[in-house]
Parts: structure tokens; C-alpha cells; sequence
């Protein structure tokens, strides 16, 4: 093949590769939009949970104490 | 005695070196130093420089059909399956959330694919300049290393090219590790302060059903439209059908850490054994090198591109940065969108905006490599 | 350009596609619902679903033999490989002291082997039906759907028919999935109110070194009469000891955790691959569905009937419902038992005391499996 | 093979499939007898091994700070 | 049926056993007991003497070209991969840091590779016993033996005598085992209450930067000297520079955990399928026992005398008990010059210090190995 | 090959093989020790670093509450 029609083919190849990709995401696009329509909404978790609270009250409770701790000994 | 010691001395490095593997044991080293000193991309650079002197060291044979390198070569990327694996890891690692949070901003995703067939334009282009010769397929598998994604470009590389595959492996890695150095300077010149300064909205909340629902969805499209790509994308969406099935944790698990880590070993070490010098020192390596420089910044300046336009269309509601993120380089674009937004507004984060488009961009050159295994494989 | 556009129209799916391959889509679509939504062996069935999705996409050749799945078949199951490193993780998991403490309810699991044997009765009978036509090597795989055991099903259908293997691993897992429907209707039609309301006493203790001999002991038998049972009865042995040696902790983690989730990943996909339209879609399925429940349902039976047997020569001592824990399906016929036991009895726990039968299902249908595989392979 | 050979060979693998599992597995039941019979009893752990029974207490300690930090923390 | 019956009986264990095969299964159970009991390497002993058994196994054929034991063997040691890999994964977990703090002990490392030359020259001479016939090749595999490292064995077996491979691993392994009571009466006898007292200063502190640069310093001498030793080295430089290079620590990790695991497993099992009745109930099996042996003995008894030479020439500031450990069997070597050190004075600490010698080792064996392989190979 | 030229040759290889273990091994020890000069000193890492400090008080104060949970309890 001569270097004209490799740079024919490769202009070719633009054309349809940047289509290709500009449909495909566009189509994935329209379903996504589609589908997030389609699902039913997630009740979302409410926040406070009881674990992680638990959690933060036992960090917030070794802190306390290292606190305490802290000024026992300076004092 | 005397006869032993010239056989020895026969079977030594220093008398049988050429001059290309002591370069490309420099080479080897460099890339090593580069990984640890610099942090360029060190999971891949590692290996492959390690791999990329053992390759090169004379009498072993290391990279040889009955070398260790050489077989995990011909087991694992000249059967594709290597890629395809980390491609599962990644797919498993992988968020869409925030794509699905705002699906318009996967055109960005697309739009930074450009710069893949520019440079397929520009390496046979290249034929012009005396003793450059790249075929189609050669072309091609230069190209995708504007698809900033590791596994695609050696998967398309061992499919087209495999005499070229470590030359562009790596100049995939080290321009994905020069990201924070490439992007930014398009970036500024492409965008206004005022664009920059743009802040986004919090997207919306993306329900577990979607997330499931989306790699079957991707892997539907693919497999209607384009089906030589959906051994990446399928392996994909596979990893990520494992993540997000919430039912399967423990192989999940399994495909994003122990599996990819060992098959990253592996591939690195196995690209590295096309770290030869007969093929890697030619004018053709310092071609890839320039050409996978101009995919880089075309892709980014395309991505950001339409960035303005989707700018102007939704009247400043996306800021034209998070378009560079569209190249992939999964998540170092992101980041750097990121950054430099902080810059110009140091309340604008743009980090979550970015990884819709970024992970948008895995997807977009998979399917670019999808059309070129197509046409040209 | 025009040309081109051809090309890539000529490559797509939508041009491609067999009614055929439609279906299968379908149907690997539909195992990936059921074991996300239902439940159903998610660890297998979403593999083996998204395995037979990518099989079937055209112009990709994934299931090919240069394909992902296509090398993934060949170099795993074709080989055994694959369903032996899984009974060596299953081995690496089982804890046989149940079964220790109690061995004469090992005869449990032998019982309920009997749906296998009689299944390939009815395989072979089934060639009266015009269209249908089941080798003894063909019945033999499919009977084997009764040992409710998939790394086995999956062994013997590789050897004997591997052209069934898609359809056979599909009904032997859904059928394991489906223990929990399949099983309570028979147990309650054989066993009575009183039966069920068994307690059983506390199992004694076992001690380490009867665990650790244990392996080598079942090992030994099983090379002694059945040498063709001993590759997939050495695995399960050879996982098992690397547990109870409790000297080599590292190696047995690994069996039962990454090693078996990496196998199972690709087991399942290579399977998958399996599920080819051509071989999939034929009458030979239905009938191939129609036994396993067959299978399923007589193991369930002739196991409750020798429970049964038990508890009169016993005096009470032994409650009929374990029984049915013998086809193997662990844990799940185990639990079954268990619950169906406190619907009878509140203060009913069976639990520990079915998995003693249950494990001794697995070693009866590897036994059942080396019989086949002398008389048959 | 016509189909009435095949349903007696179908036969005799019944017989002989379930013959086999009955024969090895009452053999391992009666050398599992016998080698328990053998295997000297193994001395049973004591209930209260040393390391849990500190981790009980660090618990109960840690769980005694949070109280007395919540007590502090009301008043 | 009596047909069947018949047939099956000519299939069990029992009609085709012969008696060579009889004593493998107990040589196979002997090296797990020892494993179990004594504690005997077990990480390689259990899976090599289970491997055993399965492959003595009659009818079965697991050691054969297409049973599992066969593929692993073809596919892991005929091809050098296996060893290599845990080599990787040994220098993923080998600290340099004590060696590369005191460099002069290396020359202890040194030292005691004689043990493999002189056994290499014993075991030609061996050929003067009337039904002995070990080649150059064969002597070589065996002298290895005296590396007191397992891959490195398996790998230099694997390359000049394959037949002789599961006598040559199983030898490795066990003196490995026995170096607690094959290394002290000699360190005993070779050394005076005195020089044992000796204690040794504190090391200097290594810098991350040393660490680095070592592993690169290694292959570069090697590659330049001796590349017939760089797969082995390689890969033992490539696992030390993932941990110490820092920045992949997912990829150390997986080298020195799961990887090498895997592999064991599969290692162990592949050796074993060498230890076929045929080739390992032979008079040579009993002549590479006696040889192993030997080279232990003289392995140590070299190093002793290097350090009781150090000793003298430092002015007693090396402790010559630490020469011992220069035969490698990392860390267990290390280990016993500990306790001995201890034995005669309750103050010295000698274990950070043997370390040293004991890595040195590693390497010294792979230089060896390289050197057997460039003129014997 | 007859046993002397075997044996011959053994010995050969033993000169050459310890010939090679010792140059290369010696090589080794100059180079560490060239390199280890050649090598800034690295600042060797105070020994009280803020992380692992915090850590110790965290334990120490977990032990101080310990403590002082057993006396109250046995108080
Ligand atoms: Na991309
Ligand atoms: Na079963
Ligand atoms: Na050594």
C-alpha cells in the first residue's frame, strides 16, 4: 500500500472510530438516563447508625480517658 | 583446568555483551529509577525495567522461548489473557458511581479519544521521514497509548504490533505517570480563569440497583454494536458485576487484590522481555516515544474542548476542566483536574466531577480498541 | 469510508447474531438474576452466567480456542486441573469431625449415592424417547448430578462428556441452590411428626490426631479398592491435611481463601464457555434438567430411608431427617435438615449432626465418581 | 449397543456404583472405630484460658470508661 | 455383572500394586509424619511426600502426562518456573540489612560452598562402587544438595538430572531439617570454649538508600560475571528490590504471601510426582543420601574454619560459630549458631550476626549453581 | 569419559567453582563497602516519634483505666 491510501485509511479510521465511540456513549447515556428512571428510588441509609456511633463514642471515650490521664500525670 | 577457565570465562557477561543491551540494561535501570525516586506508575515500571534487564543480559536467554520471561510472555500476553485479567482487577477496583451520577458527562469520555486516531493519522504520517515504516496495524497499536490505559494498549500492542508492544508499553506508563506534568499547561492554555474557577453541584445519589444493572448494560451495548471489544469490556464489566453484586465479596475481593497484584507482576515482567535491543533501540522507539506525547495532549485538549462547549451549553454549570480527566490515566487526571481547579478556587473541588469522565475515557478507548482490532486486526 | 462502514456494520452483533446465541444471552442473563436476587450459588452461577453470556457473542470467538474463555477451558478443565484445586480448598474447609465422632452415620451418605445410580438408569432409559441419545459415558455424567457436589459433576462431565459439561455444571449447581424447595416436601412425606422430633445426643469429642489421620486413612481405602477415585478424593484429602496439621497454616489459608477464589473465577467462566448455543439448546438439556431433579429428589429419598432405617435400629437415637443432609449440597442439605427439624421440635438442634452425613455425601459421590470413571472412562 | 444391553450395563453399574460406596465407606467407619480406640484421649483444653480472660477485662475496663465518660458527660 | 465385578476388581489398588510402589506410599507417609511430628520443613515435606503417595498410586496415573501431578511438573519445574518464582518470593522476605552492615562476613557465605564442590567430587568418585553411575550432570545436582536451599536444588536439578530430582529435593529438605543436629557436634568439635564465648559488636546502621541498591548491585556483578546464575539471582534480586524499593508494597506483599504459597503447594506436589518407585528405589537414591550428607557436613565445617580464620585475623571480634551459617537453610542455620553461642556464654547474641552468613549463602549456592550450569549444562 | 578424566574434571570444577563463588562474593563486600561511603548518612528517625508516642499513652492510658477499674472492683 502507498503512503496515500495508508493516510486515506487512517482518515477513514478516524471517522469511524470517533463515531463508534461518540454512539456507544451516547447510547450508553440514554439507557443510563433511561434506566435511573426506571429503578425505584433507594431509601437511603439514615445517618447515624447505631454501630459507627458506638464507635465514636468509644474513641471519644479512650480520648476522654487518655485525656484525663494526661493531666493526672502533669499533675 | 585452562580449557574450564575459557569456557567460563566464554560464558561470562562482559565477553559477549553487545553494545544494545548495555543500553538497554541503562534503559532498565532508568525506568526503575524513575519508579521509586520519581513514583512513575512504580506497580508496572518496576517490573517492566527489572524485566527489561533481564532480558538483556547476554548467554541467559531469560527472554528466550524456554526463559521464564519468554514463557510468562507467550502464556500470558501473546494469548491476551494478562490484560484481560487486570482488566477484571480494574473493573472490580472501579466506581461508576459518579458516571451513572451524571451519565452527559461521559461525552467528555469520548471526545478525549481523539487524540488516539490523530496519532494513528500522524504515525503514518511519519512514513514520510526516511526509515520511519509503520504499517496499519504498527499505526494502530501506537495510537491507543492515547487510550492512557496500561492493559488496552498491551492487549491491542500483542494483538497488531507485538514487536513494537514494549516500546509502547512503556511510553503508556510513563506518560500516565507524567499526567501532573502534561495536562496542566493545556489545561491553562485551553481554559479561562473564569472557567476554571467553576464550581460544580452535588451530584445525585446513584441507587445499588443501577450500579448492578450497569455493567450488564455496558457489556449489552458493546456486545450489539461492537464485539471485538468485549473481551476488554467484558472483562470489565465482569469485575465490576463482582463488585457491585454485593453477593460474590470474596472473589471480588480476590480479582483486585491477590489476583491483580500477581498477574501485575507477571505482565510487567513479561512486557519487559520485549525490552530487547534489537527491537527497542531503532528510530521507531523515538517515533512512539514523540507520537504517544502528541496522543496525550491531543486527548487532552480535545477532552477539555468539549469541556468549553458543555460549558457554554449548560450555562456554567461543568467546569471545562474535569474534560482533560476524559483521557483516562485512572485517577491521576482526576487528581490533576482536580488540582488545578483548587488553584484557581480553592473551594472547587472537582475531584468526584472528574472520575465520571475519567472512568468514562476507560470505557471510550476500549471501544477504540475495539473498532481498530476490528478494521485493522 | 463507505467500505469501512461495511466493514465494522459486517463486525457488529446485531449483524451477527444466531436466534441461538439470543437465547443463551438470555439464559446466562437469567443464572446472573438468580444468583444476585435469589441467591443461588452466586459463587459459581454468576461465573458460569457471565461466562455464557461472553460465549455466545459473535464475530469475539471468546469461547474459542484463542479465546479468554477458550484457554481458560483447555488449559483448566480439559485437564482437571481446576475441579482438583477446588476440592483441595474444599478439603482445606472441611471440618470431618462430625463425621469422626460419629462414623456409622457415614452410611447416611452412602444411601443417598443411590439417586446417581439410578439416574443413569434413567438416562439410558430415556434414549426410548425419539431424539434423545445418551451414551453410558453421557448418562454417567449426567447421573453424577446426583452426588449434589459441583467440583465432581464437573470432573466427571470433563472426562466423560465434555460436549454435556455446560448443561450438567448449570443443573447441578441450580439444583444445589434449589435444596431448600427440593428437599422439605420429600422429608415430610417420608418421615413422621415423631421422627422428626428426634433429639440427638452430644457428639463425643474427637481428638487431633484422629483428625489428622483421618485424610491419610480415607486416602489409603480409597487407593487400596478405587484407584480411579483418588484424584479427586487425594485433593480433597490433601486440603484436608494441610488444615488438621496444623504445621503448615500458610499453605492450607491459601488452599481454602485465594487459591480456591482465583480457581473459582476461572472455573466458573471457563464452564461458561460451555454454554455454546449449538450444544446448549437441544433436547438433550431437557432431559439433562429433567434428571438432575430426578437425581436430586431419589438421593433425598433413599438418604431419608436409611435415616429411617436408623432410628428403628437405633431405638430413636438417631433422628431420619439427617438423612437427607447425605446427597451432599454442603451446607446447605445440612441446614435443611436442621430447620426442618425445628418446624418439628424447637429444642431440635441438627445441625452438627447432619454434617456428619453431609460431608460423608461428599466422600460417597467421589467414590461413585471413580467407579464411573473405571467402568465408564 | 442396542438399548437393552445398555439398561442392563446401566444395572450393573447400579449395583456395583452403590456396592463400592457401601463397601469403602462401612470400611472407614469401622477403621475410624478402631483408630479412635487406639488414639489415646486427649487431654480437653481448661475453659478459661489465660489471654481471653485479660481481653474480658480490658474490655469490661474500656467498657467501665465509656460508662463513667457518659455519666460525666450528662451531669 | 461378574464381568463388571471382574473389571472392577482389576481396576482397584490392590491387583496392581507392586511392591516398589507399596514402599513409596510409605516413604511419602514417613516424610509426612516427620513433617508433622518433628516439624521437618513442613511447608515442602507434607505436600512432596503427599505428591509422593498420589504418585505411586496405581491405575491413577497422577504423576503421568495428563494426571495433575504431571501437568504441574511439566508446566512448573521441566520449565524452571516454580523454583524461580520462590526464589522471588524468598528474596521478597529476605532482609539484607545484617549482611550489608558487615560485608566481610560474606566471605563466611563463600567459605562454605565447598561442601557442594567436594561432594561433587565424591559422587564421581562414587562411580568406583561397582552399580553406582552418576554423570557429570547427575554429580552436579546432587553437589547442590550442599546449597542447603531448596529451589535452588530443585531448579539445577531440574536442568542436568530430572530422574534424580525427588531424591535430590527430598535430601535438600530433610538435612535442612536436620541442621540442628547435623551442625552442632561439628561446630563442637571445630571450635574452642573461647572462641565460642566470643560476643560481636553492633552493627552499623544500613540506610534504605543501601537496601535499594543492593539487589541492583547483586544482578549487576552477576550479570557481568556469571549470567548462567541470573535467572535464579534475578529473581532473587527482583523480589528484594518490590520490598525494599518501597513503593509496591502490594506486590511484595503478594510475592512473599499468597504467590509463594501457591506455589509451594504446587511445587511441593510436582517434586513429589518424582518420587516414582522406578527411579527412587535404586542404590543411587541411597549414594545422594550419603552425599547429602557429606556436603552438609563439609558446608559447615568450611564455614567454621573461614570464621575460626576471621576470628584470628580480627583479633577475635568474629565469633567463628557464625561460619556455620554460611551454608544457608535460611534462618534455621542462623538459629542453631545462636544457641551454640548461647550454650557457652549466656550473654551472646549471635542471631543478627549469623544472619549475614546465612543470606551470603543464598547467594553463594545460586553463584555455584550458576557456575555448575555454564559448564556442566 | 572414563572415571579419571570424571574425576579430573570434578576437581576442575571445584577450583573453578569456588574461584567464581569467592570473586564474585568479594566483589560484592568491596562494592557495599564503596557504596556504603558513597551513601549520605541517613538522618536516623528520632526515637520518639508523634504516632507511636500517641499510641504508648493510648496504652498507657487503657492500662491506667484497667488499673484503676480492678481496684474500684476489688475495692
Ligand atoms: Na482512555
Ligand atoms: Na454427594
Ligand atoms: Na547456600
Amino acid at each position: 500500500m502507498n503512503i496515500e491510501q495508508l493516510l486515506l485509511q487512517s482518515l477513514q479510521l478516524l471517522g469511524l472510530g470517533m463515531g463508534s465511540v461518540f454512539i456507544i456513549l451516547s447510547l450508553l447515556i440514554i439507557i443510563i438516563q433511561v434506566v435511573s428512571r426506571l429503578v425505584p428510588e433507594e431509601q437511603i441509609a439514615p445517618l447515624a447508625t447505631p454501630s459507627p456511633a458506638t464507635n465514636t463514642e468509644h474513641i471519644a471515650a479512650i480520648q476522654a480517658a487518655i485525656h484525663q490521664y494526661r493531666r493526672n500525670r502533669q499533675a | 583446568m585452562e580449557q574450564g577457565l575459557l569456557e567460563l570465562w566464554a560464558s561470562t557477561g562482559i565477553a559477549n555483551f553487545t553494545i544494545g543491551q548495555v543500553v538497554m540494561i541503562a534503559i532498565g535501570s532508568l525506568l526503575i529509577y524513575l519508579a521509586i525516586s520519581r513514583g512513575f506508575e512504580p506497580l508496572l515500571l518496576i517490573p517492566i525495567g527489572f524485566g527489561g534487564i533481564l532480558a538483556n543480559i547476554p548467554v541467559a536467554e531469560i527472554a528466550g522461548p524456554e526463559g521464564l520471561l519468554g514463557i510468562l510472555y507467550h502464556s500470558g500476553i501473546e494469548s491476551g489473557v494478562f490484560p484481560l485479567l487486570i482488566f477484571m482487577g480494574v473493573g472490580a477496583m472501579t466506581d461508576f458511581g459518579p458516571l451513572l451520577a451524571r451519565p452527559s458527562l461521559m461525552i467528555l469520555g469520548a471526545a478525549a479519544q481523539f487524540g488516539i486516531f490523530v496519532t494513528l493519522f500522524g504515525a503514518i504520517a511519519m512514513n514520510l521521514i526516511p526509515g520511519m515504516e509503520f504499517t496499519l496495524a504498527d499505526a494502530s497499536a501506537i495510537a491507543i497509548i492515547g487510550g492512557a490505559d496500561g492493559p488496552t494498549a498491551i492487549y491491542v500492542a500483542s494483538r497488531l504490533a507485538p514487536d513494537l508492544l514494549g516500546a509502547i508499553a512503556v511510553a503508556a506508563y510513563s506518560y500516565m505517570a507524567l499526567v501532573p506534568i502534561i495536562q496542566p499547561p493545556i489545561m491553562k492554555l485551553l481554559t479561562t480563569e473564569e472557567e476554571r474557577k467553576t464550581q460544580m453541584t452535588q451530584p445525585r445519589h446513584v441507587s445499588k440497583l443501577e450500579k448492578i444493572l450497569f455493567p450488564l448494560t455496558l457489556l449489552l451495548v458493546t456486545l450489539l454494536l461492537l464485539p471485538s471489544a468485549t473481551p476488554l469490556v467484558g472483562m470489565l464489566c465482569f469485575g465490576n458485576l463482582l463488585k457491585e453484586s454485593g453477593v460474590v465479596d470474596r472473589l471480588s475481593s480476590t480479582a483486585q487484590n491477590e489476583l491483580i497484584n500477581i498477574v501485575t507482576i507477571f505482565l510487567g515482567l513479561a512486557v519487559g522481555s520485549k525490552l530487547a535491543a534489537d527491537r527497542f533501540l531503532s528510530i521507531e522507539t523515538i517515533g512512539i516515544l514523540l507520537l504517544g506525547m502528541v496522543a496525550f495532549s491531543i486527548g487532552t485538549a480535545a477532552g477539555l474542548l468539549m469541556g468549553k462547549l458543555m460549558y457554554r451549553l449548560t450555562d456554567g454549570a461543568v467546569n471545562p476542566l474535569i474534560g482533560s480527566a476524559g483521557v483516562s490515566a485512572v485517577p491521576m487526571a482526576a487528581r490533576v483536574a482536580n488540582k488545578v481547579g483548587l488553584e484557581a478556587n480553592p473551594q472547587n473541588f472537582l475531584l468526584m466531577h472528574a472520575m465520571g469522565p475519567n472512568v468514562a475515557g476507560v470505557i471510550g478507548s476500549a471501544v477504540a480498541a475495539g473498532v481498530l482490532l476490528a478494521i485493522v486486526g
